[in-house]
């Protein structure tokens, strides 16, 4: 099965009204009494749902269907039908949307079941509790929209300001204590590792600090002699953090290590 | 006051254009407090004073493109709406469009708030993306006001100054209440199905194809 | 021209109020040309009707605190000299305060410089703003060291000696590793994150009043 290109899209809204939608090519108009997607449309389609929720939502509404009077059986069905087909193209299940499956089967076989005589007032009909979340979840919906629709600030509304060129006065800077800076980069890391698919290696910072000097230098002069990213005077450690930080470097495709000829020196330069 | 009078050129320095001098230069916006602490003490206006020169201030941009407006942290000058079409050309970075379920959540915590992550997936049905409450509390929309004595202590959730700011907001109270829970009929979901339009779907209706062009400009 | 003629209350959006708009919303001299490219190719005005169009503006605004000026760049408006008593009190009246996004931008940088923004969107989840960045080069704290070697070239940042000072370091290896942060367990406390969370982007941290009231003006 083809997915369709847009320019089997009618062109012109009166053409737009009539058609319905358009399957291989060919356009429908009229409304099959069922809702039908097939497979190659049905992750696009479902892509544009926030969740099981709402993807019910446009289940009942497509319909036409009075939501407190769901018919349970025949919205299970379709429901099923679709976590079907998302199994079968491999397509990433969210959790969520079986869940939903499972209480729609659930309610399902509840209404199946008779009901004892005198119990009546007691049991709730199942299907309250879908329902009050599928209002409450409407309600927000519409209140999205509708905050969505506000004038904004930098989007609809622009701040004015004029300059202050002749005015002199000294605009105290932001302070920031080390600690914050200590707190927000915790938070950074911890955050991170829940998500944990990167891996925020465990260097020490006097070779990212040598890095970023190498880089320096290099800005300045293009090429540097390799011998003279050593300091005698910073010893052996010194030297192991100079030589971590070039590797590094490299590593990173920042820089190239040159030889012109051989037994020659070795030159560093900017990738 | 009459300290301040002084002339230049056809002006007069008074405690008018001394607001409006204030509410161009700064960055925010400015309370009634925050203007009345740029006087120097002998020459303070009281409270109504400055709301007096401020509704007067407020006249005299009636049939400008500016109009003088109240948000939450008080008040500022702003490039009416009328306008946004010309000067959106001038920004560099467009606004950004948020996603619905980064407005869903938003109107969530608006609402419900103080509202944790529990409650937002609860009533969308779905598991909050981080990267949604980071982009919420890096835009300064919302804030953690606090940690539910629950388990796990998931933090509280609240809008922010800012967000009622950056919405043209005065108060919580100025945002429409939430829609009356109402039986769900026909009403078209203009926003699921323009976003259908481009699926070839057998049986799904094509959304009516308005002639307004998004107003993300 | 005629298309833009579009009626708000009592005023009417022409060429002049549209330049007031831009004048007003930009952060920069406006040059004639940078005016012009706001407005549709259809209805560009010419050089000239600009110019006449500023030059009515600017006699708009004899008799108020600000005044269109021409520098070398282009048009602004200004606010008077006359005022600047009255303003640098606003100015001086609190220190600004970081985000918490600018704060965890900086810090990643800090601990895996060479750092490009696609690192620090990489660890935070969320897209770096050009502001940020900006504000963070503007302070000093950080600079453009290089470019990767990858498409688009982009920017390689990492911190200054500026930063070292403002920060009262030594060398960058007298911070915390990363292993020490993990241990420090900073609680949590909702104080500071409160503080983080709730500064505005770029703006000026807000005062904090209690009695305002809110009158409509």
């Amino acid at each position: 099965m083809d997915v369709i290109g847009e320019s089997h899209f009618p062109a012109s809204v009166e053409e737009a009204e009539k058609v319905v939608a358009i399957v291989r090519g060919a356009a429908v108009t009229a409304l099959p009494s069922d809702l039908y997607i097939p497979p190659d449309a049905l992750k696009i389609f479902l892509e544009t749902f926030e969740g099981p929720l709402d993807l019910l939502l446009y289940l009942i509404k497509h319909q036409n269907l009075d939501i407190l009077d769901i018919p349970v059986a025949s919205i299970t069905h379709q429901y099923v039908d679709y976590i079907e087909m998302m199994q079968e193209i491999r397509m990433e299940l969210a959790a969520e949307y079986l869940v939903m499956a499972a209480i729609l089967a659930e309610i399902k076989s509840r209404m199946l079941l008779p009901r004892p005589r005198g119990t009546e007032n007691e049991e709730e009909d199942p299907r309250v509790d879908l329902i009050r979340r599928l209002q409450e979840y409407e309600r927000f919906k519409t209140a999205a929209n509708d905050l969505d629709g506000l004038p904004r600030e930098a989007r609809d509304t622009f701040s004015a300001s004029a300059a202050l060129d002749d005015i002199e006065v000294e605009v105290p800077k932001p302070m920031v204590e080390l600690e914050q800076l200590l707190l927000a980069f915790q938070q950074v890391l911890e955050r991170a590792e829940q998500v944990a698919h990167h891996q925020i290696s465990r260097e020490p910072l006097s070779v990212r600090e040598r890095m970023t000097m190498i880089l320096d230098s290099l800005g300045q002069g293009g090429e540097i002699c390799f011998s003279d990213l050593f300091v005698a005077e910073e010893g052996r450690s010194g030297a192991v953090v100079a030589f971590l930080a070039i590797l590094e470097l490299c590593k990173e495709g920042l820089i190239d290590i040159v030889q012109s000829a051989p037994l020659s020196g070795l030159h560093v330069k900017i990738a | 006051m009459s300290k301040s009078h002084r002339e230049f050129r056809g002006g007069l320095v008074d405690s008018k254009t001394i607001l409006e001098a204030l509410l161009f230069s700064a960055d925010r916006p400015l309370s009634v407090a925050n203007l009345q602490s740029c006087f120097a003490d002998s020459a303070r206006p009281e409270k109504g004073e400055i709301r007096a020169a401020l509704k007067a201030l407020s006249a005299d941009y009636e049939d400008r493109s500016l109009e003088l407006t109240e948000v939450a942290s008080g008040f500022r000058f702003q490039v009416r709406q009328e306008y946004s079409l010309w000067v959106a050309k001038l920004l560099e970075d467009k606004p950004p469009r948020y996603s619905r379920a980064l407005l869903e959540t938003l109107a969530i915590i608006v609402y419900r708030q103080p509202a944790t992550r529990g409650t937002i997936e609860e009533i969308r049905g779905v598991s909050v993306s981080s990267t949604i409450i980071r982009t919420l509390l890096d835009r300064g929309w919302i804030k953690v006001v606090g940690h539910k004595e629950v388990p796990g202590r998931p933090a509280l959730f609240a809008t922010t100054r800012q967000f009622l700011d950056d919405f043209n907001l005065r108060t919580l109270d100025s945002l429409p209440s939430l829609s009356e829970i109402q039986a769900m009929g026909f009403e078209s979901d203009s926003d699921t199905e323009q976003a259908l339009e481009r699926v070839p779907l057998q049986g799904l209706e094509l959304a009516e194809e308005s002639e307004e062009t998004n107003d993300n400009i």
